[in-house]
């Protein structure tokens, strides 16, 4: 059935703005059922553009030490794979690594994670979707970065589409050394996490938040096309 | 007076639940050969999600879907009588009978829906599709199964029911009705949604199902209510078919075992597709249940 | 007085004086031949009023000075008068009419129009067999003269066949005369009469010739080809003239010859009556020229006549009121609709709706075609009553069956012609009329109006109080012009006026529950429905008249008290809302499927009370109890007509697109209400008969299955429906099947359920009709994916709507948690626990598409048309908030609804009730406490929510495309709104359970009976010779069959 | 042989010429030859209908030397249906020249005297 349009696009001016702008992002002019037509424009119409705002840990200095030892005992790792170091997390869930037994586990949506594994080499590309990811994640949110490409960009170092250093673009809790780093070096990893959270020094979210134009402009910078509000909620 | 029973009893329900979910698995663990969770896993979790600090909504139902959830799921427990002969653990089981809490459950699925409906995620709605579409057909054992025994004890009173099966293991409607027993067991399977029957959340498909969207508080909501939802299955199941309970033990061991044995099929079998375990379900349980409602008029 | 001889001179006088004028000055002779039909029209008036009135006696004119039979003696007498007043009062009408085509052919065509009109007068009152065949014979050259005079090639071929069929006939009827005389020695018809010729050797062939000859005047099925043809072909101002004028004078010629063939012959032409109602409106179904589908009707009504005049000695004194009723309706009606015909100019019923320029004329051709079904408040319904009333006294059930069917063919013919006027078209040329062929139009719709109300006057079944609906109607048709607003509230303040005198001031003093209850449905839902009213802009025309005469039905069915108001009741209710319906923007077919499906209903209700009255010879609805012998017949059959009415299992498949077509608040009012009378319908039923033992058990077992499969059927089709207003149609399919089940298993609790479950479906099914309306009328779209989200744009609409899903699904705390749980009990108590699973199962799959309802409209993404929308008109919502009330209210406290229904079901019902202990009901089986549960859960979620709230940290509201999307992000509303198809896995699953059987098997049954009917119409071949030959075969196989040749 | 009368003889004819006309009625196809078909079939009639009024041995009924007018009723035969076949001969005449007329009016609308050429409106 060849439905009929209802809207009509506005093509947008051509100015370095709007260069990168998806056809389906363009204004488009749409009729209302009774009649009235009216302008809707996806990119602000569709998606809330407020800014992350830092939230301060709880002011009981008891509670919030059990809270943070809570969430440090309660890792749950995004299932998001980006670059060869993702084969070495599924390990982690087998018998002989375990993961389980230090309170770490995979959920398949940010919405419900609080580590995000950057496992290995970040194209750009990939990198937006990166970051989409972590700001879905709900603060108190924590990354790790998983092997040399991520610390210093490693053998893509010269490479024309990968970054070369992840805390550029969102703060990192953890490196794990390595190219590519064991299972176990990804334990430890998550041991050294554990204690940096215990420690209350696992505040990235807040960092991100009150750094937020700083760590805009790195990832602008790199992230030609970027098209979307600036904050994805 | 009641209300502090109620409160107590609900303390006991909730704290089991979540032990029971850590140790299960930990069980299920062993099996694949791991260590697994410890078992207070499940506590740790639910501190860890309700202290999340950042939370957004969709929109008003999305906000009120994990209440309605909740309140489904309580609901249950409040209608439920625990103890038999224990007018203390009877809860609010005077307000209503089996019939309610057969449908008490649909307002848990009902919030569920509308707040992952307000999420807008696609993959919510698929999930809350197959959900819906699953549920339908479990409940044709289930209520061929209740009607089964209804008119075998010719009530519909939970408490009435329990009582018709004291004196001993020969009294309990596994021996005296098998069949609506097997079917209802059969319906149990779904009802708790392991596997076969968990393609509604079948992580990374579609990621979650249902709660998808949701994080932190509202999460930590849902996660309260499927322990206490699951205790509460069991619990009706024992007092339907396993001769209640008279303390607090028998019902531990009882809710445990009928639990393990949906956990004991859940790891061994892979997933049926939602088809497949709808016919699945109109075929040998619904045939095991107008088997029984026949054999009992 | 002016002596009735005076007739033949004027008309002969005039037909020749108007010889002398020839050409030269047509208004002066046309004025003389109106003059001269006025006048034959006033001495026939005279008499007539005279009969009336003055208690006049019969009285013989002798021509000749000489006494019969030695002189042709002319009779005036009752009959002879309303016949010629009948026939000469439509020549007036035809000359108006014909005005101009009268002055355009000159005078030698008013020539022969005065000269068929004489003949039909003497025919009328001729007393002398021979004379009454030279009449005969010079109307029906008057006859073949005006159609050569038309100069059209097919009006002059059918006049030749015309010819040569009427000139065998004549042969036939000349040599029976001649026959007569020589064995009685007489022509005058008393002597005939008394000479008792069937009884002398060879005397009864000639009789028989004269009686065939005579049947075959009125043109019976099949052997009447070359009438059917002329119909076609004439002009449309001659067609009334030989169905109205002719076919008339030719009934009356067989009642008065037919003492001579005496009792034996009433039988056969019976039959012959059968043969010809039930041939002519089967092969009718398949015409599609205007004028061939008013000829077969024609000669289908004839045959009617001709029943009811074999029935003249069985139906007493109450044959002239069957006869009369059915025969002036027929030929006012059959007059009108020629005439319009005339005035569209178009053969094809398909090009009729070229009305729609001229809305008076549709209501007028709508009068005319539900007088011909003998629809009330028209005059044949109370024909039609008395005739089948009779038929079932008398044990011809056969009879009653076929004529119940030939009038279903009839329907259909004719209401599909009707539907074809009001389908929407664009472009429609200009109807351009002319005054003076209106005229006679208006006068006969006045005329069937005035008959109407003086047939129901003297039929004595109806008190005058059941016309105030009408005068009301026609008062607000009257005051057509107002705005809606006003006609709104004069609409409103009727229906409160009446719901005050009918439910305070005599039921609730009585304390009848049943009535109360359903009064209160009919009536304060009557009210509540039509809030919405007010946001229609314009005038709505016909609309007021068409919603007080469907509420006064309703009405009716509550107040009546014997099969006869009821039956009127519910043809009153379903013919008003069948108009309802039709006003839709598409609903011309699924009104006609409603109708059809209706009206085969009423007529198997029909066919029941005629059972019953063939058993207790009493009308009264109490007296349905006392059937025995037919209890199980008259039972199922009334059962039938109820059953359609709740689109019961089987004869559900009107309801979907009907209820999807019809007009959105018309949805909400039929749908929450009008559906209700079959239930009520039902429980009058069942109090009456079921509860005496001589209906078999069986028949509520097979009722109770038809229900269990109509729920699950319903609820199984509403999952897949992707328009919203069918979703909730399938969905009342299914609660209707519920109620059914429910009310079969003749128990307290099950009856208790169906109370509870028809108070309930009616406010939940406002509700939700009124919101989705609402919610319709603002997004111009039935798509339930195309619409999304809007809970933003509308959220009273959606509390509205979450309310009425909750309560649909049977979730507690809400009311509809009562119907299930008594549901349960009830089940469990009759021991129908298959049947009960089915309607459980039934009930859970109701879930599915209420989550589809609610998700798909207004939860998921907003589209981009729909950002700017309003929340939906406060005339949607004030109506829905007060039902909304109504499910609080029972939901907190349904003891106050229950208890009352319950105490009165305790007199049927004594056992196994429900108990009320405080807020508590109790049954044997279970309890539930409906106020505790209110408050538990209320607690229960405020404590929840406080603690989420007080848990909860700042909230960022974010827009709907925020959401995860695998690190990607959703392009548009529509690809992110999983709505379309919403339950595939299920289709693939139990998709079987809704493949269309019965929708198939209804179309087979249609497309059967059209095909059937298009190959036994070919016997028509169009040949004036084989048409003869008919003639020749039929008389040849009468004879036979009168004579035990076969 | 008795019944071998003049009134039988003639009620014999009467009914064949019927007969004759209604073959032709029926089955002719030119419309005159049906015109004539139904003549016959009339004239048949008329036949029939005088023999059948016949009265053996007896005169016309008609008042002139060779009837008594005493004994009128004895001598002549019924007068009546002789009086009823005059009209009726009068009538069979206007239909049958209508008829022609129609025919005549046929034949220039269609150049056809076929009666099958004729069947425009059926079914």
């Amino acid at each position: 059935m060849a439905e009929e349009k209802n809207y009509k696009i506005i093509q947008p001016e051509d100015t370095e703005e709007n260069k990168f702008l998806k056809p389906e992002n363009y204004k488009r002019e749409v009729t209302a059922p009774d009649g009235e037509t009216f302008v809707v424009d996806p990119i602000n119409d569709y998606f809330c553009d407020a800014k992350p705002q830092p939230h301060a840990p709880n002011t009981i200095k008891i509670v919030e030490k059990f809270l943070n030892w809570a969430r440090s005992e309660s890792i749950w790792v995004l299932g998001y794979g980006t670059g060869c170091g993702s084969i070495e997390i599924y390990p982690l869930m087998t018998p002989r690594f375990d993961a389980y037994r230090f309170g770490v586990q995979q959920r398949p949506t940010p919405r419900q994670s609080n580590l995000f594994i950057i496992s290995g080499y970040l194209s750009v590309k990939t990198l937006k979707r990166a970051i989409r990811s972590y700001e879905q994640m709900p603060s108190p949110k924590y990354v790790m970065g998983l092997g040399s490409c991520t610390i210093n960009g490693g053998m893509y170092w010269d490479s024309y589409n990968t970054i070369n250093r992840l805390d550029q673009y969102m703060p990192v809790d953890v490196y794990v050394a390595g190219c590519m780093p064991r299972p176990e070096a990804l334990l430890a990893g998550f041991m050294e996490l554990k204690k940096r959270i215990k420690e209350g020094k696992g505040e990235g979210a807040n960092e991100y938040a009150e750094k937020f134009d700083w760590y805009k402009a790195n990832q602008k910078k790199v992230i030609k096309d970027w098209n979307m509000p600036d904050y994805n909620w | 007076m009641k209300i502090l029973y109620v409160l107590f009893s609900f303390f006991i329900i909730l704290n089991y639940g979540l032990l029971q979910t850590g140790f299960i698995r930990r069980i299920t663990a062993r099996v694949g050969k791991r260590i697994g969770v410890p078992f207070y896993q499940p506590y740790i979790d639910l501190v860890k999600n309700y202290a999340i600090r950042s939370q957004f909504s969709h929109g008003v139902m999305f906000y009120l879907g994990p209440v309605f959830r909740l309140s489904g799921g309580i609901g249950i427990f409040l209608f439920m009588p625990l103890i038999y002969g224990n007018e203390m653990f009877s809860n609010f089981s005077m307000s209503g009978d089996l019939i309610l809490i057969l449908y008490f459950m649909f307002i848990g699925m009902l919030g569920m829906a509308l707040g992952a409906g307000e999420g807008g995620h696609p993959y919510s709605i698929i999930g809350i599709t197959r959900g819906l579409s699953q549920f339908t057909t479990i409940e044709v054992p289930m209520t061929l199964a209740v009607i089964s025994i209804a008119a075998q004890y010719q009530t519909l009173s939970i408490s009435e029911i329990v009582a018709a099966q004291q004196g001993g293991f020969m009294n309990w409607t596994i021996m005296t009705n098998p069949l609506a027993t097997a079917a209802a067991m059969l319906a149990f399977l779904g009802m708790i949604g392991y596997a076969p029957f968990n393609v509604v959340n079948a992580p990374q498909e579609n990621p979650l199902g249902p709660p998808t969207e949701f994080h932190g508080t509202f999460l930590g909501m849902l996660q309260t209510n499927r322990v206490i939802l699951h205790v509460i299955e069991s619990i009706l199941f024992m007092n339907l078919f396993f001769g209640g309970a008279t303390n607090w033990l028998a019902l531990i061991v009882k809710a445990f075992i009928i639990y393990f044995y949906a956990v004991f099929i859940g790891t061994v079998f892979p997933r049926f597709r939602i088809d497949q375990s709808i016919k699945w379900f109109l075929f040998i349980p619904t045939i095991l249940g107008i088997l029984a409602v026949i054999f009992i008029s | 007085m002016v002596g009735p001889i005076y007739i033949i001179a004027i008309a002969l006088g005039t037909a020749f004086s108007l010889g002398f004028f020839k050409n030269a000055n047509r208004n002066i002779s046309f004025s003389l031949m109106f003059l001269a039909m006025a006048f034959l029209t006033f001495i026939s008036g005279q008499w007539l009023y005279a009969f009336l009135t003055q208690q006049q006696e019969t009285i013989q004119i002798f021509t000749a000075g000489f006494k019969p039979p030695f002189s042709i003696s002319l009779q005036m007498g009752f009959h002879e008068a309303v016949f010629l007043t009948m026939i000469n009062s439509l020549g007036l009408l035809s000359a108006i009419y014909l005005f101009d085509h009268l002055r355009e052919k000159g005078v030698n065509m008013m020539m022969v129009f005065m000269l068929l009109f004489m003949g039909l007068n003497v025919v009328v009152m001729t007393r002398d067999i021979f004379n009454l065949f030279v009449f005969l014979e010079i109307s029906s050259i008057a006859l073949v003269g005006l159609i050569i005079l038309e100069k059209k090639q097919d009006a002059i071929s059918s006049g030749f066949k015309y010819l040569i069929a009427s000139g065998v006939i004549s042969g036939i009827l000349l040599i029976g005369i001649v026959a007569t005389y020589y064995y009685s020695g007489s022509l005058y018809i008393n002597d005939l009469i008394s000479a008792n010729l069937s009884l002398v050797k060879g005397g009864s062939v000639a009789v028989f010739l004269i009686m065939i000859a005579v049947i075959l005047e009125l043109k019976p099925f099949p052997a009447n080809g070359w009438a059917l043809d002329v119909y076609q072909s004439v002009n449309a101002g001659i067609g009334p003239i030989i169905s109205g004028g002719i076919a008339t004078a030719s009934l009356f010629i067989l009642y008065k010859l037919l003492p001579i063939g005496g009792d034996a012959w009433l039988l056969p032409i019976g039959i012959t009556g059968v043969i010809s109602f039930l041939g002519s409106n089967f092969l009718g179904i398949k015409q599609k020229s205007s004028n061939r589908i008013l000829a077969y009707s024609s000669i289908s009504q004839v045959g009617l006549l001709m029943i009811i005049m074999s029935l003249s000695t069985s139906l007493g004194d109450k044959f002239e009121f069957v006869f009369f009723s059915v025969l002036i309706s027929q030929y006012l009606a059959k007059a009108g609709l020629f005439w319009i015909a005339g005035i569209i100019n178009k053969d094809e019923i398909d090009d009729w709706n070229i009305l729609k320029k001229s809305p008076g004329l549709i209501v007028l051709v709508g009068i005319f075609m539900f007088t011909l079904l003998g629809l009330p408040p028209f005059p044949a319904f109370y024909g039609k009553w008395e005739l089948i009333m009779n038929l079932s006294q008398s044990g011809n059930f056969v009879w009653v069956g076929i004529i119940l069917l030939g009038s279903l063919f009839e329907a259909i013919y004719l209401l599909r012609w009707f539907g074809k006027i009001l389908i929407k078209q664009d472009n429609l040329e200009d109807l351009k009329i002319k005054f003076h062929k209106l005229i006679p139009v208006i006068f006969v719709s006045f005329a069937i109006l005035l008959f109407s109300y003086l047939t129901a006057k003297w039929s004595g079944l109806i008190g005058i109080k059941y016309y105030i609906p009408f005068i009301i109607a026609l008062l607000i048709f009257a005051f057509d012009f107002l705005p809606v607003f006003i006609k709104n509230i004069a609409a409103i303040s009727t229906v409160a006026w009446y719901s005050y005198v009918l439910i305070y001031q005599t039921y609730i003093p009585e304390n009848d529950i049943l009535r109360i209850v359903f009064g209160s449905i009919f009536l304060i839902g009557a009210i509540i429905m039509l809030i919405p009213g007010f946001t229609f802009k314009g005038k709505r025309q016909g609309f007021y008249p068409l919603v007080i005469l469907m509420f006064s039905g309703l009405a009716g069915l509550i107040e009546a008290r014997t099969t006869f108001q009821f039956f009127f009741a519910w043809e009153i209710m379903t013919l008003a809302s069948y108009l309802l319906i039709i006003r839709g923007k598409n609903a011309v077919k699924p009104s006609f499927n409603y109708i059809l499906f209706s009206m085969a209903g009423a007529f198997t209700m029909f066919a029941g009370f005629g059972l019953a009255f063939a058993e207790t010879g009493s009308i009264s609805l109490n007296a349905l109890a006392d059937v025995l012998v037919y209890a199980n017949w008259a039972y199922a059959l009334i059962a039938i007509g109820f059953l359609v009415k709740i689109a019961a299992f089987g004869v559900h498949i009107w309801l979907p697109s009907s209820y999807a077509e019809a007009d959105d608040d018309v949805t909400s009012m039929i749908s929450a209400i009008l559906i209700k009378s079959g239930v009520f319908g039902l429980i009058i039923l069942m109090l009456s008969m079921s509860l005496k033992n001589a209906v078999s058990p069986n028949i509520p077992y097979v009722l109770g299955w038809i229900g269990a499969i109509g729920a699950l059927i319903g609820n199984m089709m509403a999952i897949y429906q992707e328009d919203v207003k069918k979703l909730i149609a399938y969905s009342s399919i299914g609660i209707m099947g519920y109620i059914l089940f429910a009310l079969s298993m003749m128990s307290h609790m099950g009856w208790l359920t169906a109370f509870t479950y028809s108070i309930v479906h009616f406010l939940y099914k406002g509700l939700l009709f009124l919101a989705i309306a609402g919610v319709i009328y603002r997004t111009q779209t039935r798509n339930i994916y195309e619409m999304g989200g809007l809970i933003k744009r509308m959220p009273l609409s959606f509390i509205s709507v979450l309310i009425g899903i909750i309560t649909l699904a049977g979730m507690p705390p809400l009311a509809g948690f009562a119907g299930k749980w008594m549901f349960y009990n009830a089940v469990i108590m009759k021991g129908w626990y298959l049947q009960g699973a089915i309607v459980f199962f039934s009930g859970i799959v109701a879930f599915l598409y209420c989550f589809k309802l609610i998700h798909n409209i207004f939860l998921g993404p907003l589209k981009d048309n729909h950002r700017k929308l309003k929340e939906a008109s406060i005339w949607w919502l004030i109506p829905q908030f007060i039902l909304i009330i109504g499910i609080m209210v029972i939901s907190v406290y349904p003891k106050i609804v229950v208890e009352p229904i319950g105490q009165y079901l305790s007199m049927y019902f004594p056992n196994d009730g429900l108990v009320w202990d405080g807020t508590t009901a109790s049954t044997r089986l279970g309890y539930w406490d409906a106020t505790k549960i209110m408050t538990v859960f209320a607690g229960m979620f405020g404590v929840l929510f406080i603690i989420l709230y007080s848990m909860s940290r700042k909230t960022q509201l974010v827009e709907q495309f925020n959401i995860v999307f695998q690190g990607e992000r959703p392009e548009r509303p529509e690809t992110t709104h999983y709505a379309h198809n919403m339950y595939a896995p299920y289709n693939k699953a139990l998709g079987f359970l809704t493949a269309p059987f019965i929708t198939s098997a209804w179309k087979f049954v249609y497309e059967s009976i059209h095909s059937i009917s298009d190959q036994v119409r070919k016997f028509y071949t169009g040949n004036g010779q084989t048409y003869a030959m008919h003639i020749i075969i039929y008389v040849v196989v009468f004879y036979l069959f009168i004579n035990g040749g076969f | 042989m008795e019944n071998i009368t003049l009134q039988n003889i003639s009620l014999a004819i009467g009914i064949l010429v019927i007969l004759i006309g209604l073959w032709g009625l029926l089955t002719q196809k030119n419309l005159i030859k049906i015109v004539i078909g139904f003549a016959l079939f009339d004239t048949g009639i008329h036949i029939v209908m005088v023999s059948i009024g016949y009265i053996k041995n007896r005169t016309a009924p008609i008042i002139d030397s060779a009837v008594d007018m005493n004994n009128a009723s004895n001598l002549v035969v019924d007068p009546i249906p002789q009086a009823l076949v005059l009209t009726a001969i009068v009538i069979g005449l206007g239909i049958t020249a209508l008829m022609l007329s129609y025919v005549l009016k046929m034949y220039q609308k269609k150049k056809s005297l076929d009666i099958t050429n004729y069947k425009d409106l059926k079914w």
